[in-house]
């Protein structure tokens, strides 16, 4: 199976600072990927050079074969590649509905009513509070509203960066359970969290990075057992 | 001459084709030079005499001996030193100036005599002797040439070479300043710029800089020297003593500005009210029949009050705005000037009290008296007869001294690095425990001080003050001499300043696009060179913040600088 | 270090004695070229020959270019040749003082025509006066160019300087006189607060209320106003019958405009500023009926003054004359009459600068405006004026009478 | 109270003009947290697009049916100017130090004043700006209140300016994509959004809007010149902080409190400092008053502080 | 540890004394709440790690008490006296800080950047600046000497002239620390200072916050690594959500289910087993 997503020796560099040393790694139709590691291993910036929001240093990406780097990131969209940012990033002064209709900015057929019909179904909260602004919402809310606006773009790959940053540990799982929802509707997502184990259980694949390089993959239960992880994120010895 | 004498100068053992080639272009351009270029006496300062060679021609002699001397560099005429210089850059450079040079000078012949027809043949020897040197030197391999920080001369020889280049500058500056013609006041100045751009093409300036960052004293000193002695060769002529004090008095005002703007980073788009508190106060003081103040104390105290006057207002203005940042600043900076230009344009007892005489101005300022010495009579020094301008210049000349050494002082202090460290980052310097507030509101009330200063002896000079003499567009050339020269520098901004007064004075039949260009020149720096022309090296940084390059150069070219000082103390 | 120190002093040394021996290399430029026997003397323009007022400048500049070439071709004064030396102030304080400047280090300027402001003129004055050289102002109209700054204890701060055109001392209550003339005895005044319009109103006033007048409401602008709804909003509820404005066309123009507009049709007057034909353009379509006072009789309506317009008109100069060009003509004139007797035994121009000054305060000849000759202050003897209406979309002499 | 009421329709007048105006900075501002600094030239260049459309094709002709072609030509003559600027002068320096567009700004400003100024005929000195019959004409009487038909015509500009603008804001996709941008640019990308496209609309309403008050400006007071767009441009950008930059409504609200304010200095205030050559004094000193005391705003949109 | 530590002026209290008191911080962002009545007391001579995930209030509660943010509640004290809530005032008072985003004067000098940390124990004010009287000239000479000083003792004496924003990363983290050592505090802050470090990097800093400690400087750290924090710290304080989850020597910390939780995520029952069945097998 050909890779959907293949990243290959890409490097980033901020200024002097190389955050992204050279990383390669594929995502397969499909699958839920992880990338998993410490602050500042790369893994946002990972994301954001993906979707065309910073220029790579060195390296290539490719999308279902069609070569992203270099493409600007509002075309990026419309190739069918999705990016939930890190802070969930929702327009605040804008209403629930607004944001998610922005999330179909990129498209123009007659579908759209449907697909915010599909996001509230997703996620009921969003629909019952449709013309409130988003500004007003808990952290948890603002992140369905995030996850629910990539949906709108009709993804074939959606990024997730750190959904479960400060949620507390119920509305954490239920965002998990959502992306294994998403991913049995057919979208592959390529996920990147700090909370490791939660990543990593529903994760087909995972790497780990460690200040711009991948010092670990395999599958997600293979990782998740393994002692390196263990001792990286439980500081046991 | 320590490295430079590792290998001899056998690199060129026959002179190869495009050698001989210039050196016929170099001959030819010299031999033209001699002969007659136009019938027309009248035209470009009479080139009409063979073997007496007019202004311009002469311009082109130079060009042609300094070519002469760049090709014997190349054969090794000089041992060692063509290891020093790249002969072949500079003379690229230099051919295509002569080419320009020579092309103008057909135009212009053809356009003003007029006719073709009016051409003598020596102008077209000296264009063909352009040309071939033109072919001859662009097929010409460049040189490697050894770094200049390596190389240690003798002190006399930087001494040596510092005279030479300051009395250059002194003789250019007289020069251009005497030539009435705006044709060949633009004709000297395409040969200056192009000399300037050969000589740093072939790496002359960073030898210069150099020895200038080895020398600093030194060269403050000549400097200052060649300032104070430039009354005496103008021969008690006003005319050119006027526009010097006129952009010493700019400079001046641009270097407070430059500590407000070029230090502390903060933009004040409303900096010519200080200039104008200042002007206004000395002149309310003043003995004119204007003065709607009673008190007339002596001159020395009125520039004290000026000065404290304008520093309140800069605080004034300052306490409040420095709560907002960047562009809100520089906007309400904007709306204090307009408040300051539109409050002395009102205070004339029709609208508010009777101060600033209104629209009108105070005219009939008195000259200046300190003790005895009246500065508006000549007065003469070892027979040279010096006026009214040149009187107000010395004054000038020493606050513009009192203005650059607060300036470069501050700098290099703690409060220098105060300021360098809100410019950087004004979150980490306040928890770092720099007292950000106050730094801002004393770059302001300093800048305003020495503005206040400048502004009370401008009164006098100018005669008469008046609001429209301190408007917005006032402030913006204040800070586009800031901008074209260099931020934080003070060479920058005498440069700037110069640029900016003397261009437009000298070139008259340009006056109307004086402004367009103006505008054009300050978005095109931005876009090109938004450090200056004279940078200083942080400020070139900030501007180019993803530079790696350049950081390393600068970085390079400090330790340096700072290493063999360490070393003698 | 030793060594270091003894060239750090020596380098001021070195580089001041390089630079004194330069001084003295140019010469001072000025000598003529011509040779044989005749000499040449210039005469200077101080105008704005550039920028929003250079209609006028360059009418006063070719006016005097008139005035020397017939004075060149009927050898006024013999052995001295007149030459031009028109410099350009840009209607601006500081850069007409550089133009005085640049004309009173040239030792061949005897005399200079100009300035077409008053405020460039109080630049200008001192520094011509420093040389001596003699300054005849086509048009300003400030009275205190001539007697103070104090109008109660007359004056002059300036013997050099002389004027063609009468001041707004006279224009002021010539305007008064005229409207109670036709009747008119409730106006509002407007100014400018500049010296030219505040003079203007500050004499009308005087004036309006000695004959009986009421002066009803007395407004200023600023000077870059545009919008004037708020003053006019001020001013109607006083109904006056008229406006006394004090100041120049470019504002007077729009503020008739925007009056009328906003319901208060009634007369704008004003002084010589405001005579120009852009007023009437700016003024639009409702000007019809205001008024201006301007000095002398109108340039047409005299043989004099016919006579002069047809020699321009022969000269084939690019731009007209202009408000100013006949008395730019009789400065130059004045100037060029008092030259007779100044340069007659003269060996060089810079020693018969104070000559001239006695010799234009006595000059006296029939000009292009009337008769030229000066009083005791340097203004002209003639104080005839002209009323102008603005009818059909052009002004028209209504009334030229002598003021008393 | 007749000359309050009187006065207030002076204020609102001018201040529709402001307002006009000051959308242009406001939106600018709010998408790129740039002071587009020549603003107020691009509303001096629809003044003169407007004048030179009548000159060239309607000379002499004072009917209403002109009026609409002025319009189309003051407003296309300032979006393209407009367009230009933002492509060849900021787009080049969005992400150089602050200091670099706002000296390019006042670049741009002088160097567009002195193209008019040189270029186009006659502009060294007031031009008459043509007066349409019907926009012109005598004033009405409203009770005690004279009504000049120029302000009928700018009040009416702003209303319809805004009811326009507030459509394509809130019930176009380039407005939603322009409240996305101006909210987080780079999220806004991540939607698909084009963001170099939104900010040039952002430009070309602003400027559209100008090239609508440069018409409005040339029939209230029946001239223009080169110079007009400098104190315009500052009036108009205090109006934009008056009520808060960044937000659109704050710009009209910034705008008539300024222009209200304007008119009841030169009536009201007593004594020497009151009448007209104080009233911009009084303005920035509410802008200055404004900034110190409520930096965002009569209308409080947050201001953002990109330090 | 060879590098002799430079002398501080102030004389060394007694180890135990607390320096920093904070008592119920809280910190309101419009209707978010970032930081809920956190305490936080610091010992002479101590170091604190403060732990938490992303996004858990640990920078802004750093905020909070270097008064670059006014609590919304609560009060901040050093050494027994109430903060304005002021950088400068906080400094002077004898704490600082680094950050998170390394925020060093890119464009100056790494011995510049030491010497801006000198202002606040500095006087020079404009007029000595411009005279220059032999004063100023000690000042000067005795702030390069000490910012030279602190520079080898933080390991980077030989670059003094470099330009910060030439340095490595690792060096910057340093300099930044050096900085901070420069306003002679008696606490110092740490926002994660071996973010983006490698291993030995990661060792020399932890072995450079030993020879601070060992000055007498109390120390806090915010880090993200545990192995870190917990091999670091006397003690740690773990944040969720902006409030204390728990507090206590790293051993009790780091063994506390509810850290794993917030950290690793709560194991399954049939996980946990699992676990305990490896734990016996071990």
């Amino acid at each position: 199976m050909s890779a959907m997503l293949e990243v290959r020796d890409l490097r980033v560099s901020y200024g002097k600072i190389e955050a992204v040393k050279g990383i390669s790694f594929t995502v397969g139709q499909g699958e839920v990927v992880c990338l998993i590691g410490t602050n500042g291993a790369g893994k946002t910036t990972t994301l954001r050079t993906i979707s065309g929001l910073i220029k790579p240093a060195g390296g290539q990406i490719h999308f279902e074969g069609k070569r992203l780097d270099g493409v600007p990131a509002h075309e990026i969209v419309t190739l069918g590649l999705a990016h939930s940012p890190e802070g969930r990033r929702i327009f605040p002064r804008m209403s629930v509905e607004e944001n998610l209709l922005l999330g179909a900015f990129s498209r123009s057929d007659g579908s759209i009513k449907d697909d915010l019909q599909a996001a509230y179904d997703l996620f009921p909260i969003l629909g019952e509070r449709s013309k409130q602004p988003a500004g007003t919402f808990s952290g948890g809310e603002q992140q369905m509203l995030a996850m629910g606006r990539a949906m709108m773009s009709r993804p074939k790959l959606l990024m997730l960066d750190e959904p479960s940053m400060g949620l507390s540990p119920i509305m954490m799982q239920r965002i998990m359970s959502t992306v294994k929802t998403l991913q049995s509707q057919g979208t592959t997502i390529l996920l990147v969290e700090q909370n490791a184990r939660a990543a990593l259980k529903l994760a087909d694949k995972g790497y780990v990075l460690e200040v711009g390089h991948i010092v670990l993959e395999g599958t997600g239960h293979d990782l998740l057992h393994s002692d390196a992880v263990r001792k990286a994120y439980l500081g046991e010895d | 001459m320590t490295t430079s004498q590792t290998t001899a100068a056998v690199s060129n053992p026959r002179p190869s084709s495009q050698w001989l080639i210039t050196l016929v272009g170099v001959a030819l351009l010299i031999i033209g030079c001699f002969l007659s270029w136009s019938y027309v006496p009248a035209l470009l300062g009479n080139l009409s005499v063979n073997f007496f060679p007019g202004a311009i021609q002469i311009f082109m002699i130079i060009v042609g001996v300094l070519g002469l001397f760049f090709l014997l560099l190349r054969k090794g005429l000089f041992p060692g030193a063509h290891k020093l210089l790249d002969s072949a850059r500079g003379l690229r450079a230099l051919s295509v100036t002569a080419a320009a040079f020579m092309v103008l000078v057909v135009i212009v012949i053809g356009l003003q005599a007029p006719g073709l027809a009016n051409a003598d043949p020596g102008v077209f020897v000296t264009l063909v002797g352009a040309l071939a040197m033109v072919a001859g030197s662009f097929r010409m391999p460049s040189d490697p040439t050894v770094d200049p920080i390596t190389v240690h001369l003798p002190s006399w020889v930087e001494i040596l070479v510092i005279v030479a280049m300051l009395t250059v500058v002194l003789f250019g500056a007289a020069y251009a300043l005497g030539q009435e013609d705006g044709t060949v006041f633009s004709l000297f100045l395409l040969f200056l710029a192009g000399l300037v751009v050969a000589l740093a093409r072939a790496g002359l300036f960073s030898w210069f800089g150099v020895i200038a960052q080895r020398n600093r004293r030194v060269i403050m000193l000549g400097a200052f020297a060649v300032a104070f002695l430039f009354p005496f060769t103008q021969n008690g002529s006003d005319a050119n003593m006027s526009i010097a004090t006129q952009v010493l008095i700019f400079a001046t005002t641009a270097l407070g500005l430059n500590i407000v703007v070029g230090l502390a980073g903060l933009l004040d788009l409303g900096y010519i009210a200080f200039l104008g508190a200042g002007a206004y106060v000395s002149a309310m003081m003043s003995h004119s029949a204007f003065a709607n103040i009673g008190w007339k104390p002596p001159f020395l105290v009125v520039v004290i009050i000026s000065a404290i006057v304008s520093s309140a207002l800069g605080l004034i203005i300052g306490s409040p705005t420095l709560r907002v940042s960047g562009d809100y600043l520089a906007i309400v900076t904007l709306a204090f000037g307009e408040i300051f230009r539109l409050t002395v344009n009102n205070l004339d007892g029709n609208n508010g009290p009777d101060l600033t005489n209104g629209p009108n101005g105070i005219p009939g300022i008195p000259e200046l008296e300190i003790g005895s010495f009246n500065f508006g009579d000549t007065h003469n020094v070892l027979g040279i007869p010096l006026g009214r301008f040149a009187n107000y210049y010395f004054l000038l000349l020493v606050v513009a001294a009192i203005i650059i050494t607060v300036f470069t002082r501050l700098n290099n202090s703690r409060i220098g690095r105060g300021w360098v460290a809100i410019r950087e980052d004004e979150k980490a310097a306040e928890a770092m425990g720099v007292n950000v507030f106050g730094l801002k509101l004393f770059a302001f009330a300093g800048g305003a001080f020495l503005a206040g200063m400048a502004g009370s002896i401008k009164a006098h000079q100018d005669v008469s003050v008046t609001p429209d003499q301190y408007i917005f567009l006032e402030s913006a050339f204040l800070l586009a001499a800031i901008v074209l020269g260099g931020m934080g520098t003070v060479a920058g901004v005498l440069v700037g300043a110069t640029v900016l007064k003397l261009l437009p004075e000298k070139l008259r039949f340009v006056a109307d696009y004086r402004l367009l260009t103006f505008g054009l020149l300050l978005v095109l720096m931005m876009r090109f060179r938004p450090e200056g022309l004279v940078p200083s090296q942080r400020r070139a940084l900030e501007f180019h913040e993803d530079d790696a390059d350049l950081a390393e150069r600068i970085e390079d070219a400090h330790i340096e600088a700072v290493t063999p000082m360490e070393g003698r103390a | 270090m030793q060594q270091r120190s003894i060239v750090r002093l020596g380098v001021p040394l070195a580089v001041a004695a390089l630079a004194l021996s330069a001084c003295g290399s140019r010469d001072a430029g000025t000598t003529s070229t011509a040779g044989s026997g005749t000499k040449t003397v210039k005469i200077g323009v101080i105008a704005p020959l550039s920028g929003g007022l250079s209609a006028l400048g360059l009418g006063i500049k070719n006016s005097v270019d008139l005035a020397i070439k017939q004075a060149n071709e009927t050898n006024a004064v013999p052995g001295w040749k007149f030459e031009l030396a028109a410099q350009d102030d840009e209607a601006k304080a500081e850069v007409g003082k550089n133009a005085a400047t640049k004309l009173s280090s040239d030792d061949a300027v005897l005399g200079v025509v100009g300035t077409l402001n008053s405020s460039v003129a109080q630049q200008t004055m001192p520094v011509l006066a420093a040389a001596n050289i003699a300054q005849v102002s086509p048009a300003n109209t400030n009275p205190t160019l001539t007697q103070g700054a104090d109008a109660a204890a007359k004056k002059r701060p300036y013997t050099n300087y002389f004027r063609t055109c009468t001041t707004d001392a006279v224009q002021g209550p010539f305007a008064a006189q005229y409207l109670l003339g036709a009747g008119i005895k409730s106006v509002a005044t407007i100014h400018d607060k500049k010296t030219y319009g505040q003079g203007l109103v500050d004499a009308f006033t005087v004036e309006f209320k000695k004959g009986g007048g009421t002066v009803v409401a007395a407004e200023t602008i600023g000077e870059n106003d545009k919008d004037f709804s708020a003053v006019i909003s001020k001013i109607k509820p006083n109904s006056p019958a008229a406006i006394y404005y004090g100041g120049e066309y470019p504002q007077a123009g729009p503020l008739s405009q925007q009056m009328k507009s906003q319901g208060l049709s009634v007369p704008l007057m004003g002084g010589d500023g405001i005579y120009d034909p852009k007023y009437v353009e700016l003024a639009g379509a409702t000007a019809n009926g205001d008024l201006s006072t301007s000095v002398g009789a109108p340039t047409e309506s005299t043989e004099a003054g016919r006579k002069f317009l047809d020699q321009y008109k022969a000269a084939g100069f690019a731009e007209p004359a202009a408000a100013y060009g006949g008395y730019a003509y009789d400065a130059a004139k004045a100037i060029i009459e008092a030259a007779k007797t100044a340069l007659k035994d003269a060996k060089d121009v810079k020693s018969a600068r104070a000559a001239e000054l006695t010799a234009l305060g006595k000059v006296s000849f029939d000009g292009v405006t009337g008769k030229v000759a000066f009083d005791e202050f340097g203004d002209t003897t003639s104080k005839i004026l002209t009323v102008y209406k603005v009818d059909g979309g052009k002004w028209i002499a209504s009334k030229t009478d002598t003021f008393k | 109270m007749d000359q309050f009421l009187q006065q207030l329709l002076n204020g609102i007048t001018l201040g529709s003009l402001y307002a006009l105006i000051a959308v242009g900075y406001t939106v600018v501002y709010g998408i790129v947290q740039l002071i587009n600094f020549a603003h107020g030239e691009v509303f001096m260049i629809g003044a003169f697009g407007s004048l030179a459309t009548w000159t060239i094709f309607f000379k002499g002709q004072l009917g209403l049916w002109v009026l609409p072609f002025m319009i189309v030509g003051a407003v296309l003559a300032a979006v393209v100017v407009a367009l230009i600027l933002e492509r060849v002068a900021y787009r080049p320096l969005r992400h150089a130090p602050r200091l670099a567009p706002l000296i390019t700004a006042i670049g741009i400003s002088v160097f567009l004043q002195e193209a008019v100024r040189l270029f186009y005929p006659g502009a060294k000195s007031a031009l008459p700006f043509p007066q349409i019959d019907m926009v012109t004409g005598p004033a009405f009487q409203a009770g005690p209140v004279t009504v000049r038909r120029s302000a009928v015509f700018v009040i009416g500009a702003l209303v319809v300016c805004a009811i326009l603008l507030w459509f394509f804001i809130n019930r176009t996709k380039m407005g939603r994509g322009m409240l996305a941008v101006s909210q987080d640019p780079d999220t806004a990308r991540l939607m698909g959004v084009n963001v170099d496209r939104i900010i040039a609309v952002a430009f070309a309403i602003g400027a559209a809007l100008a090239g609508v008050a440069g018409v409005a400006q040339g029939l209230q007071n029946s001239n223009i010149d080169f110079f007009i767009g400098f104190m315009a441009g500052l009036k108009a950008f205090t109006a934009a902080v008056l009520g808060g930059i960044g937000n659109i409504y704050g710009a009209v609200v910034g705008g008539l409190v300024l222009g209200v304010v304007e008119a009841m200095a030169v009536q009201f205030i007593p004594g020497t400092f009151g009448g007209s050559p104080w009233k911009d004094v009084w303005a920035f000193v509410l802008l200055i008053v404004v900034l110190v005391f409520r930096p965002q705003g009569l209308m409080g949109a947050r201001v953002v502080d990109r330090a | 540890m060879t590098t002799s530590a430079p002398e501080r002026p102030a004389a060394a209290a007694p180890t135990g004394s607390p320096v920093l008191e904070a008592t119920g911080v809280v910190m309101r962002f419009g209707g978010l709440t970032a930081v809920n009545n956190v305490d936080l007391r610091v010992n002479q001579g101590e170091i604190v790690g403060l732990i938490g995930p992303n996004g858990a209030g640990k920078t802004t509660f750093f905020n909070c008490l270097t008064g670059m943010y006014k609590p919304t509640e609560g009060q901040v004290k050093f050494e027994g006296t109430v903060l304005p809530p002021k950088p400068r005032a906080v400094v002077q008072a004898g704490m600082a800080r680094t950050f998170q985003n390394i925020r060093l004067f890119a464009n100056m000098t790494a011995l510049e950047n030491v010497m801006v940390g000198r202002y606040c124990r500095t006087s020079a004010m404009a007029l000595t600046s411009i005279v220059r009287g032999p004063k100023f000239r000690r000042e000067e000479e005795a702030t390069r000497a000490r910012a030279q000083e602190l520079l080898n003792f933080v390991g980077l004496g030989r670059t003094s002239e470099h330009l910060a924003r030439n340095l490595p990363y690792g060096d910057q983290r340093r300099l930044e620390i050096a900085r901070a050592l420069a306003t002679d505090p008696k606490l110092i802050l740490l926002d994660e200072p071996t973010a983006g470090m490698n291993p030995k990097e990661t060792e020399e800093a932890k072995q450079l916050i030993f020879r601070i400690r060992d000055m007498g400087l109390a120390v806090v750290v915010i880090e993200h690594d545990m192995r870190f924090i917990f091999s670091l710290c006397d003690r740690v304080l773990c944040l969720v959500r902006g409030e204390t989850l728990i507090e206590g020597s790293p051993h009790v910390v780091q063994s506390d289910p509810r850290v794993i939780e917030a950290y690793i995520g709560k194991p399954d029952e049939d996980e946990l087993e699992e676990e305990a069945a490896k734990e016996d097998h071990a």
